[in-house]
């Protein structure tokens, strides 16, 4: 390289416009590729989180967005609300749980996800698993409570991630209240 | 032989070397066998008090580090200074740290990590930077948390409370609260006395603080450890948890801090080597230890709090130096 | 207006803002580093063993480029190959060096040389040396505790179990390190086509030298009146080879036969006399001639 | 306040960046040889995380955002970054020529280096405010700096180890880091980002 | 409490095998070996020839040199050689060899009777350059450079080091024992020389019949007085010394006279007193010779010249096979390669050591146990400087570890658990510095 | 033809980004705690690095050095952000997974050292090998260490039991101090493997002579 420099006129201009160059064709890549992907990545996202919420409401048909409510849902079956599909958010042992909980209308919960979390690989991400998960079906926001010793009614805690267990009892309790106080809302 | 002829003995081998020409009769093995010794009482207790498990996983530990120790001197042509007690030491400090009921194949992975990873890799004994013991507990912990986390019941403890596992004394806390766990022994006087005496769950060596702190002050006697450590660790902690408004007892007789304090804050190779050093580490030590156990994920937090003291220990050698003649006046 | 276009839009303006910045501030600011001290230094070994007389590789680099009169070839550990490149590299005119290997000029194996009395302590010659100038009867020969050993920045020096140091020819770069670490200055560097070599550093009187090793120079003279080119020199009651003349004009070293305590023996890189490893290595030679 | 001191260790200690994100591991392998310099290097990664940190926040939220140019963010940020160190070193090294020994020729290893990047691209993601985004990048640079520095301490002390020679440098260096992390799992579930 | 110093050892004395036997006056040897050089400093040059018939206190090598020490015939007799011979400090050293001619006869004029209190200071200066005073303790540093020091340092402080707190030397304790009187009186010459007017004598309290004796013949001379010191290794260095008894450190890199005190050793102003009033010059030592492998250990009062195999067969020879012959103490001694070497100025006592007394063990690593660091009288971190000697990095210690420091006293290395050798490190650290520096 | 196979060849062994030069340390432990992620990883890192070095050898005799590294950069990042947008659109889980070590890839070490040692005075086709060969070189070493660490940590490979239930995964292994530990482990292995190499050559060339 260091021959070249001396090829080279070093003139303020010549160098800056170099590198004026080098963006505009950049800047021409990128923006093409955008205008391809872009609308492809929208409706792959659209898709993706339509297929998060059927998976967990199987019976809905259809989704609705609800007003006023960002990231609500409403999963519709024959044009009747069958359940809330709402965003979930708890403190875990090493950071937010993010999860998307699915409520009857009857405020029950039906099933749960974790979207993204931070908790220990082998021991706190157990939550994501059907095992813990199916604890939770149908209960109301009473019975979920992390318990030690099992029992129908309330929720068991993971072995050595009772903090992860606690945080998304808590969380989905929450999002049950809320959906709860919603619907007593609109039937008001 | 004349005496005349003795003046004549073959004397053109004489040894020559640099003065001075007496030593003292310490050595690395006394030492290390010492505190082996120290802390036999408290190991046989662990036996006495969790039965065979404890005994299959006391054998595994020892002797895995001993044979770990030997292979890898073997293979690098050091000398074989197997004898010294050091990886015994390692070995038997190891399974102090664990659960009895650890399933075999788990004490024996930490005691060839603490030995070959945390000891070898930085040059055998003298050179490593961490506690190779505690980086043994750490690396169960991180491995099986569930299991590291099982605590079987001690042996008066059954038949007193339902199934064979419960938690420690500081998981309880943690996890239930204070009245909780007073209820759990009964009344508070009878709590302080099943935790002096060891009879509560825990690791196999930590729980019986009587038989720890008698082998501790056989150490001190001996000048193998220097009191300022454990004192001091033990005071920190104690001094801390009252201020945060916890039982200062309970917090001092629990966890492993008695074994830590006077058995592993005293692993000379791994803390600062002046006693100013010694006291600062003590206190950074019993400091961290309150920190976890109030504010962190673990109930306990005396092996993490001697760690990252260990780390710091460098740092802590560079800073505090011996004040030298000449300096004081 | 579309995203595609905005793209373009701020992207571009980003290029032009930074590549006026850059291209103004680095004629405002610049301090030129000559480019080809970095290139010279790529192509240095890296060994920082200090043989060319500065602080490492970089100062040499740094020297040899900025001054005209330091000369490209003295970088004895990259031997030829480094002080061709370095002289193209600069434009300066390389003299070839002569290779040039370490020896040990001592044969005192244990069996050999006496000693004096059980040396306990420091295993390090110098450490030695500071009491009564080390265990060995003969306060010339090589102490065999190994600091030039350790001190090889090429790992080219291994103790031999006869207690003499053995120099690997393949990686011995003649940097000197070995001959300035050792306290009896029994190592020297020697030019790797001599024929014969004296493996003896004693300046004691014959008696002496004899009685403490019995491999020695004994300072007899024989060797320097038998020479008929005149190569060897008595200084010292030690004879002093000159390597030079022997390479260039003797063909039956008459010396060899005439030595009373084989001091002198045929120059071969890689052997110490009187070890296993010549042993070992004249078995290798004699199998690989069948 | 409370927040931010919380925000603060948690960035620095916890969620440590060499520890358990793994970012700026060039850096804090190839500095930590020597003490001083990890001092330097560590003053020089804080302030630069700062500053630059600061300027891709505004450039987010003032030009890209509005504009819905997230797609830009990137090279944005980077060109921005390496200008700027760039700017920042020529001139150090011209007009405070001691700074410059004692921190600024640390500079050009930071121009291109995830822990400077790391942090702007995550503030952009979670969409921080301002005051969020300053104290996670000054946490972030102290939380680099004091692993930095623990890390040099310990290998200056194996310097006169008899490590095996198969493990000397990086090789003992990764298991050092390795059991630094480890211990400082003894903070974790304590504060959280 | 007695006073003391922060750090040392507390060795087994071993000072009962010779505390209570009494000075014996050893018989004229055969032959003496009388080494050009007996003192830290220039070597002298002889000036006697073979065949040369000389008398005992004739001057047999003169000093050359401001920092030297001339050289006296031992005993009458023959010179029958000049060549090297094995030398306990140096090795190998060009040596005077003496046969007696069994009169003993002293050179004329000599011994002669004079009052010290009417001479001058600086004739008396002249008297201990010329009769060959050194430091008898084991420094050989000459006396007279020592009491002549530069004008802008005054001394107002004299310290007769009458610690003897090496194991096993009790030389000094029984000149004090037996010869008190003398040593009052040296201490006053030397006093008088420096011009100062407080005298301490600083005896550890294992040594309490010397303490008593000190006390009694120093009643009625009020600038003198007798301090009792703990018995503790490394009691009588000069710098701990120093600090105990004036409560002041010597600074780092200085000497005693920086602070303004001279210190000197019991065995020396005892040699200083006999030379001012009789003019003798130190021709003869009190040395311990003692030790695991020694018959009957005994105090000797030996002529310079003497070999250390002739000192042993005195005490009945070896009852074994020694390990080690020590010139000195067992903590600052050198150990000799050969029994052959003469005893010297310095020479102030034969070990031979048994395997039993070594205690020697094979080196081990570090284990940081701070023992070192504890023991050590000048608050260094002895094991660090160990460390880095062992990887060559020789100015690290010296920068940023004090290596200068260090008075080489052995502390850190007796009590080492890993049987470091500690001090030898030190020295090849110093060794190396010093090679460095003269490179640059 | 030699030629042309050592100079992919070299990235794999010889110079091996990971193990041998020790650069992009950070990807190599982020995303190895399963095989995965660390094949997307190294995948894409191979895409940028070997595009980028066509770039820059297609462009190197216009790039004016007084700006050589911004415009590497700016090339590095435009190519890392097509990828990132591609993969939005059709890969959207690797996506999620990988987003932060993604935009990271813009910074890595070798990626900019290649262009700078080898793109930059190659012509286009060369550069390219240069860029698979180190790509390659790479991604295996991802894989590599993904391997052992998923099998350990995990008792999977790619998500799939290989031990059986009954193993019981050391946890450490896929978090921060166990991969920290085993790479360490394994640069050491590397090194003794070339130790005893450099023996067998000695010992043969010792033979030989």
């Amino acid at each position: 390289m260091a021959h070249d420099a001396h090829e080279q006129n070093d003139s303020v201009f010549k160098v800056g416009i170099n590198l004026t160059l080098a963006c505009l064709l950049s800047s021409a890549v990128i923006a093409g590729t955008y205008a391809v992907t872009a609308p492809i990545a929208a409706k792959t996202r659209i898709q993706l989180d339509n297929q998060a919420r059927k998976a967990l409401v199987a019976d809905a048909q259809d989704f609705k967005a609800i007003e006023g409510k960002t990231g609500w849902y409403a999963a519709l079956k024959d044009g009747k609300v069958i359940a809330y599909v709402v965003p979930a958010e708890s403190k875990g042992y090493a950071g937010a749980i993010k999860m998307l909980a699915a409520v009857s209308v009857d405020g029950k919960i039906i099933d749960y996800a974790i979207l993204s979390h931070k908790e220990t690989p082998g021991l706190g991400d157990k939550a994501e698993k059907p095992a813990f998960r199916k604890q939770f079906a149908g209960k109301a926001a009473e019975n979920l409570e992390v318990v030690k010793v099992p029992s129908d009614k309330n929720i068991q805690a993971l072995t050595g991630a009772t903090i992860t267990s606690r945080a998304v009892t808590k969380g989905i309790k929450e999002a049950v209240e809320e959906v709860s106080a919603f619907t007593a809302d609109k039937k008001k | 032989m004349s005496i005349e002829a003795k003046t004549k003995i073959e004397i053109d081998n004489l040894m020559v070397s640099a003065s001075p020409h007496i030593r003292c009769d310490e050595s690395i093995s006394k030492i290390m066998w010492s505190v082996n010794a120290a802390l036999a009482p408290a190991a046989l207790f662990s036996i006495f008090n969790f039965g065979m498990p404890a005994f299959v996983n006391l054998v595994i530990c020892i002797v895995a580090a001993v044979v770990t120790e030997y292979l890898i001197l073997k293979w690098q042509n050091k000398p074989m200074v197997i004898g010294d007690g050091s990886a015994f030491l390692t070995g038997l400090l190891l399974a102090m740290n664990i659960p009895a009921t650890l399933p075999w194949y788990m004490p024996l992975t930490g005691s060839i990590f603490a030995i070959a990873v945390a000891k070898h890799t930085m040059g055998g004994l003298g050179f490593n930077i961490f506690n190779p013991a505690l980086i043994g507990r750490a690396f169960i912990l991180a491995s099986w948390p569930i299991a590291m986390t099982t605590w079987p019941i001690s042996r008066d403890m059954v038949g007193k409370v339902d199934g064979l596992t419960s938690a420690t004394p500081l998981g309880i806390l943690k996890l239930q609260g204070y009245e909780k766990l007073v209820a759990s022994f009964g009344d508070q006087a009878t709590m302080y006395k099943s935790l002096f005496l060891g009879e509560r769950a825990g690791s196999m060596g930590e729980t019986s603080a009587i038989l720890l702190l008698l082998g501790g002050i056989y150490l001190i006697y001996k000048g193998y450890i220097k009191w300022q450590v454990p004192i001091v660790m033990i005071g920190t902690v104690g001094a801390l948890t009252a201020a945060f408004g916890g039982d200062p007892l309970l917090h001092m007789m629990s966890g492993g801090l008695i074994l830590g304090a006077f058995y592993m804050a005293t692993d000379m190779v791994t803390i600062p080597i002046t006693t100013k050093g010694q006291i600062i580490f003590a206190i950074g030590a019993g400091a961290l230890t309150v920190l976890i156990r109030l504010q962190g994920g673990y109930p306990e937090g005396v092996c993490y709090a001697i760690l990252l003291m260990n780390c710091v220990t460098p740092l802590i050698d560079r800073l505090v130096r011996p004040v030298k003649y000449g300096a004081r006046r | 207006m579309s995203t595609p276009i905005l793209i373009l839009i701020v992207l571009t303006s980003l290029g032009v803002f930074f590549g006026f910045l850059l291209a103004y501030s680095n004629k405002k600011f610049s301090i030129e580093v000559n480019p080809l001290i970095h290139i010279v230094e790529d192509v240095l070994p890296k060994g920082q063993c200090g043989a060319c007389g500065y602080a490492g590789c970089m100062a040499y680099a740094e020297a040899v480029v900025l001054n005209p009169d330091v000369a490209p070839n003295l970088c004895s550990p990259g031997k030829d190959a480094v002080a061709k490149l370095v002289a193209e590299l600069t434009g300066k005119a390389a003299a070839p060096m002569e290779p040039q290997i370490a020896q040990v000029q001592c044969a005192g194996t244990h069996d050999k040389a006496k000693r004096s009395y059980a040396y306990t302590g420091v295993e390090d010659c110098v450490a030695a040396n500071l009491l009564f100038g080390g265990p060995k009867s003969c306060k010339y020969g090589c102490l065999g505790l190994g600091t030039c050993v350790k001190s090889c920045p090429f790992d080219a020096m291994s103790m031999s179990p006869e207690g003499l140091p053995i120099i690997d020819p393949e990686k011995c770069t003649s940097c000197g390190k070995c001959v300035s670490v050792c306290p009896k200055q029994v190592i020297s560097l020697m030019p790797v086509g001599a024929r014969v070599r004296v493996n003896c550093n004693s300046k004691d009187k014959g008696a002496v030298a004899k009685k403490a090793c019995s491999v020695a120079c004994i300072g007899c003279s024989l060797c320097m009146r038998q020479c008929p080119y005149e190569a060897i020199k008595m200084v010292n009651n030690l004879a002093i080879v000159d390597a030079k003349i022997c390479e260039e004009k003797c063909s039956d070293a008459v010396c060899l036969s005439k030595c009373p305590t084989k001091a002198i023996r045929p120059f071969v890189t890689g052997i110490v006399p009187g070890t296993e490893n010549e042993a070992s290595t004249a078995l290798a030679c004699a199998s690989c001639a069948k | 306040m409370e927040e931010y001191l919380k925000l603060f260790v948690a960035s620095a200690i916890t969620n440590n960046m060499v520890l358990t994100q793994f970012l700026g591991l060039c850096i804090f392998f190839g500095v930590s040889k020597n003490l001083n310099a990890s001092i330097g290097m560590g003053m020089a990664v804080t302030s630069v995380m700062t500053i630059s940190t600061l300027l891709a926040w505004a450039v987010y939220n003032y030009v890209l955002h509005p504009l819905g140019l997230e797609v830009l963010m990137l090279i944005t940020f980077v060109v921005l970054i390496a200008g700027l160190v760039q700017l920042l070193e020529m001139v150090i090294k011209k007009h405070a020529p001691a700074l410059y020994n004692m921190w600024g020729i640390y500079l050009v290893l930071i121009a291109t280096n995830c822990v400077v990047i790391a942090v702007p691209i995550t503030n952009a993601e979670s969409h921080n405010g301002f005051m969020t985004s300053f104290v996670l990048a000054i946490g972030s640079g102290v939380g680099f700096a004091l692993a930095l520095i623990l890390m040099a301490s310990l290998r200056e002390k194996l310097q006169y180890a008899d490590v095996p020679k198969s493990l000397e440098g990086l090789g003992i260096s990764f298991i050092l880091a390795g059991m630094l992390a480890l211990s400082f799992f003894g903070f974790s579930g304590m504060i959280t980002l | 409490m007695a006073k003391s110093f922060r750090g040392g050892v507390h060795p087994d004395d071993r000072k009962r095998y010779t505390a209570s036997k009494p000075i014996e006056i050893a018989p004229i040897p055969e032959k003496v070996i009388i080494p050009v050089r007996q003192h830290i400093g220039a070597p002298c040059s002889p000036i006697v020839k073979v065949g040369d018939l000389i008398k005992k206190g004739q001057v047999i090598a003169e000093a050359q040199a401001f920092v030297s020490s001339p050289i006296h015939a031992s005993t009458s007799g023959k010179v029958v050689e000049l060549a090297e011979y094995p030398h306990p400090v140096f090795g190998a050293c060009m040596s005077v060899v003496i046969e007696s001619d069994g009169q003993d006869e002293w050179v004329e004029g000599l011994p002669l009777q004079r009052d010290w209190k009417t001479l001058e200071a600086a004739e008396i200066k002249e008297i201990i350059r010329q009769t060959g005073m050194v430091g008898m303790g084991g420094a050989t540093f000459p006396t007279h450079v020592k009491m002549a020091p530069p004008a802008e340092k005054p001394i107002h402080t004299f310290i007769l080091n009458a610690a003897e707190c090496e194991p096993f030397l009790t030389a000094d304790h029984r000149v004090m024992l037996e010869q008190s009187e003398r040593i009052v009186t040296g201490m006053q010459i030397a006093m008088k020389v420096l011009g100062v007017s407080k005298g301490y004598i600083g005896i550890e309290e294992n040594k309490p019949d010397a303490i008593a004796v000190m006390n009694k013949a120093c009643t009625g001379i009020a600038e003198i007085e007798v301090v009792p010191l703990q018995t503790k290794y490394p009691q009588g260095a000069e710098k701990t010394l120093i600090g105990v008894i004036c409560g002041t450190d010597v600074p780092s890199g200085g000497l005693p006279m920086d602070v303004g005190v001279v210190v000197q050793n019991v065995g020396t102003v005892v040699a200083i007193a006999d030379a001012v009033e009789k003019g003798i010059p130190l021709i003869e030592r009190v040395t311990t010779v003692t030790g695991g492998a020694i018959a009957q250990p005994k105090n000797l009062l030996l002529r310079i010249g003497t070999t250390f195999a002739q000192a042993v067969a005195l005490c009945g020879g070896f009852t074994e096979v020694p390990v080690k012959v020590i010139m000195g103490g067992p903590m600052m001694g050198m150990a000799q390669r050969t029994l052959d070497v003469p005893i010297i100025k310095g020479t102030s006592g034969i070990l031979a050591l048994s395997e039993a007394d070594v205690n020697i063990g094979p080196e081990r690593p570090c284990i940081r146990c701070g023992r070192c660091v504890e023991a050590c009288p000048m608050g260094l971190v002895p094991s660090m400087l160990s460390i880095l000697a062992e990887r060559n990095a020789y100015s690290v210690a010296k920068e940023e570890y004090d290596l200068l420091d260090c008075v080489e006293c052995g502390s850190c290395v007796y009590v080492c658990p890993a049987k470091r050798n500690i001090v030898h490190y030190i020295k090849l650290s110093k060794a190396q510095n010093a090679a460095m520096a003269a490179k640059k | 033809m030699k030629n042309l196979w050592d100079i992919f060849y070299k990235g794999l062994f010889d110079q091996n980004p990971i193990f041998r030069l020790a650069l992009s340390l950070c990807p190599a432990l982020a995303v190895t705690s399963n095989v995965y992620n660390a094949l997307a990883m190294g995948l894409s890192v191979m895409f940028v690095i070997t595009a980028n070095n066509v770039v820059v050898s297609i462009f190197r005799k216009w790039v004016n050095p007084k700006v050589r590294v911004p415009v590497y950069i700016t090339s590095i990042a435009t190519i890392v952000t097509v990828l990132i947008l591609t993969l939005q659109a059709y890969l959207p889980d690797i996506y999620k997974e990988l987003y932060l070590y993604l935009n990271l890839i813009v910074v890595f070490a070798i990626i900019l050292a290649r262009a700078e040692v080898f793109a930059a005075k190659n012509p286009v086709f060369l550069s390219f090998l240069d860029g698979l060969g180190m790509g390659a070189g790479f991604a295996g070493a991802m894989v590599f260490i993904a391997i052992v660490r998923e099998l350990l940590g995990n008792g999977t490979l790619m998500g799939i039991q290989v031990f059986g239930a009954s193993y019981d995964p050391a946890l450490i292994m896929i978090l921060p101090p166990g991969g920290f530990i085993i790479i360490g482990l394994m640069i050491a292995s590397f090194n003794l493997i070339g130790q005893h190499q450099d023996k067998l050559k000695a010992a043969k060339q010792g033979s030989d002579a």
